[in-house]
């Protein structure tokens, strides 16, 4: 399988290890990810904030360079790209007058003919492959997926899962051998957007969902967005009583690399905040 | 529909409700104020404007006190609002449109913010740092807020300090021009 | 932006329109009795159904000089006689496309769903279609086509 | 040469304010084939009429046109006037100038050239029409009551009091339909089995009710007056001439632990069962995808498997051989009751809806639905009428109950209100106040809908009396934790975020049409909206009729109805059913189609788009009965006239009356320039 | 060639056909040939140049054949799509005829002009035809073909025509239907076209002018096309029957594709599946409708 790979800025930043996790798992897939060639930045929050042209026409730039370099479906692995891709291709698809708007202000060719996954929808693609390469090395680990804001909204623009009850990061984890736990902040936001500004918001936001978790038992978070990932991890000190044990926080990428038996400084995991390599080597020492 | 031709020519300047219509297609009288979209919001507890109270002030034509209000500041965008509307109203689209208007109308800091990361963009084709540290700090004015975080995104590898512009770059700042020309 | 002089030149186009009787023509007397100005430019003949609404009739009017045609019956789901709408729907789907590939301009032929209770859109089709057809102008072609002596 | 009278009316100044009518009536005059041509302020009225009628007799007119107001107003006046001077009254038509004309358009000279654009085209119409005779058909006098619940039981016993006999088909093994679960009824709280009970026993012993229970119609033919259904009688596998109704049977049956679909699948059944105690007919069916001898037939057991009811029957009444037989029954009206399903979210969706997964119905437990908790509350029910949690059998002491589950939602369920819920909802505060005496009820609601005779103080007593708490606002979600459930509600008149603990949810979900009704519509020919609820003919002033002759609709589904709104439909639909019985002949309008059956190719392609089926084949022969060929017919009784045969016929071969191809050309080319 | 002279020789003496319809030399190049006779089925022949449709000799108005009892027609895969359009259409019951299904691998346009099928020379429509052996038969004969040789022609003018404007389509169907003199061979032609009376000879009201003005036959051949939408069977016989060459194909070839597009509608040899136009799907598309 070939996929036009949108990497989108964090993942050449904060996010690297869900760049380099994702690159490795799809290395050991047989999934070809095919970079854009010069793709740009999607405006993220700042662009539909101010200017709501800009929005469209900063993803549309991408679709278009995707169209025009044979992509039929393009991977955007962080959320918050994924959203705003996937909220420029529906927009334009139900306004043709938008879509000429956006034509002028492209001008490129652009039939708007490329369908936006995110990494969930790709790995749950993947799940047979994963199962059957997978070893029993997450045997028994307790996870708590994390869907956040982004993944499963709007059900219009998003659409590959239930906005309400969703259930494909749970079967990703299934399928690599983890146990997902049953749990209630699955999808109520972390707040990751005030991660700086508002720090006391984040915190209380933050520290219902490790609450949360933690009380279903599990022994991880696994996240799926490079905005939740930075707050939960990043922030998750400040979200933490004196004494309380910290909780590590995984791209589902690098939890189904580790499945695979992947190196975990292969999978960046030696970049998190919260030591998530106790977790590794646990899991290594199943395999042996 | 166009309008019949006695009807052309006329010009009144477009009501808040009109021109949300316009600009997002949400008919903000459609809110029947269930109240659903506050009840999920995330932020309810924090904020002096919840999503129902913003569409019902908007049904009523308060543009003054909307724009003025700290409380659109305060939305995630999380769309737990819009997802859950029974009347498919779209709140987080409503917020959304109401800060690009008070972004045009008073440049505030979080407009700065706004700027400063777009400008990034415009200069480089890319945001070099996820709008992380910098931005935030040029949005707060608070420099020195997490300086003993930044070694730590260093030394694990997350951030980059010389950014490079990509090729395509004047082809992004053409689609910023055009994009501003054609919102003006 | 035309000024008053031309608008008192301004092309008056000859709309003929095919209705029917309890959605459509009903939704028309809903927008007369809520007083709803309109374009006098169209004429309704009257029809049961939109089932019984012939392709013949859309050629016939352009033949005589219309220089613009509606089609209009009740919403899916809504027809008085349960599915001459669905039936005239895919009737009306192929002609339409068929005019285009013979070459009339499918903006002179209107199609739309009008209940009984919309008077108000009643009066967005008669006007949106006669502002279109005024754009378009007289159907100079067919009306020449059909004066020609042959 | 045609000689036409056109009379113009000015509706006093409705028309005259702007279309000049004394220019309209000159133009006219002008117009050929017209011979008389006046305009007067008010035609529809005695002077008025009279006008066209000493014109029709002085200047032997062979065609009448009243430009005046829309023909849904005053045809059939200006119809009968004409009949009144001996004209047949399908020679008059109407010019529209009124509604389509002088109140749409303010110009006066364009106004007034449309008016006579519009009254020439009429004109020329006319010039085609032909004298018609109204047709008058024969009435069987005999009703359909397609539902057993209370509006067909109600149908069902109007109908057989006023003297005509009346066929029940209901597709349950019991009539009585959603009422007999019900606990207490609203607003008087009185029992609701003990006042339908006795309306059930009246049903079955009626001499003039032939009751067919767990029996659904199969087809329908015919028309107003004459129809012919077909009606399937499900095989119960018990011989109901033969059983008493002892209940030995369901005793001994193996399979105990089906859930009830009378209780909402709170309590078990047997697979052979009654459905409750005081069902009618009172004899049991055999559930077959339950039962253990069915279940071992269909896998292909040749020995019984078991046989355990048939054992213990003293009359031998259990007949495993049993096969759906039918009956074809002929009828002159046919009432529709076939009532409503609750919504039941995740289980069955409509068409393009996902359900609600933000209220956990199915996976969070002790979050049940209104008729769920009528069956708690209900003596008769699985719990004796206590109170208790379907999980664990605690009384729950907390309850919330979210309104408007479902309804007036278009985004993820039904764009209208469902009605009843308001009411009923209270109910259900009160119900358990009285049995539950310190549990709280919370009811999340955005408008108390409480319109009718003693309904507004009913909702109040349950708050001002019966403690229950009333929050305006939806709730976003809720979920199960530890033993309780979490509701994140907002109370948008105190501006406050609410996170209540409860031990129950129910949700007050919407009323929809029961399924399959879509299919019974199109066997009845009359139409539906899109939620499948059945169209009445108008909905102000033909509440109970359908779009099709002599079928009448009553009840829930027709839209959202309470109890008292359903009998009252039901009786309303029984009398019009015995005012049309009360004729010996009927009469309607002929605008119906007729085949030139010289021309016709019998290709058929009208009798494929007939919604009515009213299209015959019928052989031509020669003198010596050879075949010629076959061609089509159009039954006139059965024919409502809509006329789409006539646009599919390829050769224009069928011609609809009032309607034909020659008046449709005359008009567009009286639109020539 | 011997199998199908047999096989027209054993039903002919065993009574159960009256006559076999299939093709034979004539003067000038292959014509329909009507064999009675056990001793004259040495007439028969099949090649690519046996393009006649003769299914439209079983329309119930071609009285003059009902003397010579059962017809055992010869049919192709075309053929056979008409056999089932007359049996969808109560034109036809099946036991009334024999269907002798001829292996076909397409057939010439011109085939007084050439000698051997290619794609220079194939018939447009053979090239939209997946039929190399109907499935509407009593027999089979002939050797399997190959499939006719490909050519995009017909589609390729299709799509020429669409790309371009409305006024581009005008001046283009202008020139072509300003040769039609209204002979209406391709009415007559058309194994689908048997109403008794056309709407075209219609008087009271006369919808199409009878005459050849080109407001009449622009009504014309819009009223045939419309006729034809999910019932043409693509047989060619209209366009090949025209003496002014208009290009027919092109509407009937159009309106199939509207068909399939919109209601999955593809012309079939199954007689049980019913025809776009008079039925319908509460789902059809509505783009167009306001």
């Amino acid at each position: 399988m070939r996929i036009g790979y949108y990497p989108g800025c964090s993942l050449h930043a904060t996010a690297r290890e869900l760049d380099e996790s994702l690159r490795a798992v799809a290395s050991a897939l047989d999934l070809e990810l095919q970079e854009l060639d010069d793709w740009s930045c999607c405006g993220a929050t700042s662009g539909h904030a101010t200017n709501h042209l800009l929005s469209l026409a900063l993803p549309a730039r991408n679709l278009a360079l995707a169209e025009a370099q044979g992509h039929d479906r393009v991977l955007a692995p962080c959320a918050a790209c994924y959203n705003r891709l996937a909220t420029a291709r529906h927009e334009i698809a139900a306004d043709a007058a938008l879509a000429a708007r956006v034509a002028r202000v492209l001008e490129r060719p652009f039939a708007n003919r490329v369908t936006v996954a995110n990494l969930v929808e790709v790995l749950r693609e993947l799940g047979p492959a994963i199962t059957a390469r997978a070893g029993r090395s997450l045997a028994g680990l307790k996870v708590a997926c994390y869907y956040g804001c982004l993944l499963v909204r709007p059900a219009a623009v998003v659409g590959f899962d239930d906005p309400e009850q969703p259930t494909s990061m749970e079967d990703v984890v299934r399928a690599a051998g983890a146990t997902p736990v049953a749990w209630q902040m699955r999808l109520e936001c972390c707040g990751g957007a005030f991660s700086l500004a508002r720090t006391a918001s984040v915190v209380r936001l933050g520290r219902a969902i490790l609450d949360d978790a933690r009380r279903a038992g599990a022994e991880a978070l696994v996240v799926a967005c490079p905005m939740c990932h930075s707050n939960l991890d990043f922030r998750q000190s400040a979200m933490l009583e004196r004494g309380e044990k910290p909780l590590p926080v995984l791209y589902l990428s690098e939890l189904v690399g580790l499945a695979l038996g992947i190196a975990p400084d292969t999978l960046g995991l030696q970049r998190h905040f919260v030591d998530a390599r106790p977790l590794a080597a646990r899991a290594a020492a199943e395999v042996h | 529909m166009s309008a019949p031709p006695s009807e052309a020519g006329s010009h009144h300047p477009p009501t808040l409700t009109a021109h949300l219509r316009a600009t997002t297609g949400v008919n903000v009288a459609a809110c029947y104020q269930c109240g659903k979209c506050s009840a999920g919001c995330p932020m309810a507890v924090e904020t002096a404007l919840r999503p129902h109270d913003v569409m019902r002030l908007a049904a009523s034509e308060q543009r003054e006190r909307l724009l003025a209000a700290e409380s659109l500041w305060l939305c995630l965008t999380c769309e737990a609002c819009t997802a859950r509307c029974p009347n498919g109203c779209d709140p987080a689209r409503v917020i959304d449109a109401l800060r690009e208007e008070a972004a045009h109308q008073a440049p505030r800091a979080i407009g700065a913010f706004h700027r400063s990361f777009l400008d990034q963009i415009r200069a480089f084709g890319r945001s070099f740092e996820l709008g992380l540290v910098m931005t935030y700090k040029l949005r707060s004015g608070k420099l020195t807020q997490d300086v003993t975080t930044a070694p730590g995104l260093l030394g694990r590898g997350k951030l980059k300090l010389v950014p490079h512009p990509i090729a395509g770059v004047s082809d992004v700042r053409r689609i910023f021009r055009a994009c501003e020309k054609e919102e003006a | 932006m035309a000024t008053a002089a031309e608008s008192l030149t301004a092309f008056e186009p000859r709309i003929t329109a095919f209705v029917c009787n309890w959605c459509t023509y009903t939704g028309a007397d809903l927008a007369g009795t809520s007083r709803l100005q309109m374009a006098p430019n169209v004429r309704i003949v009257r029809l049961p159904c939109t089932g019984r609404i012939d392709p013949l009739f859309v050629i016939k009017a352009f033949e005589r000089g219309a220089d613009g045609v509606i089609v209009s019956g009740c919403h899916p789901a809504d027809c008085h006689y349960t599915a001459g709408n669905y039936h005239a729907r895919r009737r009306f789907a192929v002609f339409r496309e068929l005019l285009d590939f013979m070459g009339i301009d499918t903006r002179r032929v209107t199609f739309s769903w009008v209940s009984a209770s919309e008077g108000g859109k009643w009066r967005d089709v008669v006007n949106e279609t006669v502002g279109r057809v005024q754009a378009l102008g007289p159907f100079e072609a067919y009306h020449e086509l059909a004066g020609r002596q042959g | 040469m045609a000689r036409i009278g056109v009379f113009v009316c000015h509706c006093g100044e409705n028309i005259g304010r702007t279309v000049d009518c004394a220019r309209v009536a000159d133009a006219l005059r002008e117009h050929p084939g017209v011979a008389h041509s006046v305009d007067y302020k008010y035609m529809c009225s005695d002077p008025g009429q009279a006008l066209i009628k000493q014109a029709i007799a002085e200047k032997r007119l062979d065609g009448v046109v009243v430009a005046a107001c829309s023909p849904h107003m005053h045809e059939k006046t200006f119809r009968r006037a004409c009949a009144g001077a001996d004209l047949n009254p399908f020679l008059c038509e109407m010019a529209n100038v009124r509604e389509h004309c002088s109140w749409i358009h303010e110009d006066r000279a364009r106004a007034t050239d449309k008016a006579i654009d519009l009254a020439r085209t009429i004109v020329e119409k006319v010039k085609h029409n032909r004298p018609l005779q109204t047709i008058r058909i024969p009435v069987t006098r005999r009703a359909l009551v397609i539902g057993g619940g209370i509006a067909g039981i109600q149908a069902a016993l109007d109908i057989a009091d006023g003297g005509a006999e009346v066929v029940l088909v209901e597709k349950e093994p019991s009539i009585g339909g959603h009422m007999s679960q019900l606990s207490e009824t609203f607003p008087t709280l009185d029992c609701s089995q003990c006042i339908l009970t006795p309306r059930m026993v009246e049903v079955y012993q009626h001499p003039r009710i032939k009751l067919m229970a767990y029996s659904e119609v199969d087809a329908v033919s015919g028309y107003i007056g004459n129809f012919t259904v077909k009606i399937r009688q499900k095989a119960r596998a018990v011989d109901a001439s033969t059983c008493n109704g002892c209940g030995a049977c369901t005793k001994a049956c193996i399979q105990r632990k089906i859930p009830s679909e009378f209780d909402e699948r709170l309590g078990p059944r047997s697979a052979i069962y009654v459905p409750f105690p005081q069902a009618v007919p009172n004899t049991p069916v055999i559930d077959r995808a339950n039962c253990a001898y069915f279940k071992a037939k269909a896998k292909g057991a040749t020995k019984a498997a078991c046989g355990k009811c048939a054992e213990a029957c003293s009359r031998g009444a259990i007949d495993f051989d049993q096969q759906d037989s039918f009956v074809t029954e002929k009828v002159g009206a046919i009432v529709v009751a076939t009532g409503f399903q609750l919504y039941r979210i995740g289980a069955d969706q409509p068409q393009g809806l996902t359900g609600y997964g933000e209220y956990g119905y199915g996976t969070v437990p002790d979050v049940i639905d209104g008729l769920q908790f009528e069956r708690l509350a209900s003596a008769s029910g699985p719990t004796g009428g206590k109170i208790l949690r379907p999980s664990d059998g605690r009384e729950p002491k907390r309850i919330v109950f979210l309104q408007c589950v479902g309804s007036r939602d278009p985004a993820k369920g039904m764009a209208y209100c469902s009605k009843i819920c308001c009411m009923y909802v209270a109910k259900h505060t009160m119900l358990y106040r009285h049995k539950v005496h310190d549990g709280q009820a919370t009811v999340f609601y955005m408008d108390i809908r409480a319109a009718g005779k003693g309904y507004d103080e009913f909702t109040r007593r349950a708050i001002e009396e019966d403690g229950a708490r009333y929050v305006r606002g939806r709730v976003a979600r809720l979920y199960r934790d530890g033993d309780v459930i979490k509701v994140h509600g907002f109370d948008t008149l105190s501006g406050e975020p609410l996170v209540l603990d409860a031990d129950m949810v129910v949700l007050a979900t919407a009323m929809r049409p029961q399924p399959g009704i879509e299919a019974l519509a199109q066997k009845l020919s009359v139409s539906y909206d899109q939620h499948g609820f059945i169209n009445e003919a108008h909905p102000k002033l033909r509440p109970v009729e359908t779009n099709t002759a002599g079928v009448f609709v009553a009840g829930a589904c027709q839209a959202p109805r309470d109890i008292p709104d359903s009998v009252a439909m039901a009786s309303a639909a029984a009398s019009k059913i015995l005012g049309l019985f009360s004729q010996a002949e009927l009469e309607r309008e002929p605008t119906v189609a007729r085949v030139d059956t010289g021309l016709c190719s019998g290709c058929f392609h009208c009798e494929r788009v007939c919604p009515y089926g009213a299209v015959e084949r019928r052989e031509i022969r020669d003198r010596k009965g050879n075949l010629l060929k076959v061609v089509a017919e159009v039954n006139p009784g059965v024919c409502q006239g809509c006329g789409t045969c006539q646009a599919t016929c390829p050769s224009k071969s069928v011609e609809l009356d009032g309607f034909t191809d020659q008046q449709i050309w005359a008009e567009i080319n009286a639109l020539a320039l | 060639m011997k199998e199908l002279q047999e096989l027209a020789a054993r039903l002919l003496t065993d009574g159960s056909a009256g006559v076999v319809i299939g093709y034979e030399e004539g003067p000038r190049g292959v014509r329909p040939a009507f064999v009675t006779r056990p001793d004259d089925v040495g007439r028969l022949i099949f090649d690519p140049r046996c393009v006649h449709n003769l299914a439209t000799y079983l329309s119930p108005r071609r009285t003059h054949l009902k003397g010579l009892g059962r017809p055992a027609v010869v049919v192709k895969g075309c053929d056979a799509r008409a056999v089932a359009g007359l049996l969808r259409e109560s034109q036809l019951a099946r036991e009334d005829v024999l269907l002798i299904a001829v292996r076909c691998g397409g057939v010439m346009r011109h085939p007084e002009r050439h000698v051997d099928l290619r794609a220079e020379t194939v018939a447009d429509r053979c090239t939209s035809c997946d039929v190399r052996e109907p499935h509407l038969f009593d027999f089979v004969v002939g050797e399997a073909p190959a499939a006719p040789p490909v050519t995009d022609r017909r589609e390729a003018r299709i799509r020429e025509l669409e790309a371009g404007s409305p006024a581009d389509r005008w001046a283009f169907w202008q020139e072509e239907l300003s040769r039609c003199v209204r002979c209406h061979a391709c009415r007559q032609a058309c194994p689908m076209c048997f109403c008794e009376r056309c709407v075209a000879d219609k008087t009271q009201p006369q919808w199409v002018e009878s005459s050849a003005h080109p407001r009449g036959v622009l009504a014309f051949h819009l009223t045939r096309a419309m006729h034809q939408a999910g019932r043409c069977v693509d047989c060619g016989e209209c366009e090949r029957a025209c003496p002014a060459d208009i290009p027919l194909g092109l509407l009937n070839r159009k309106l199939a594709h509207v068909v399939a597009e919109r209601f999955g509608h593809h012309p079939s040899d199954d007689p049980s599946v019913p025809a776009p136009i008079g039925s319908y799907a509460q789902q059809d598309g509505q783009e167009f409708i306001l």
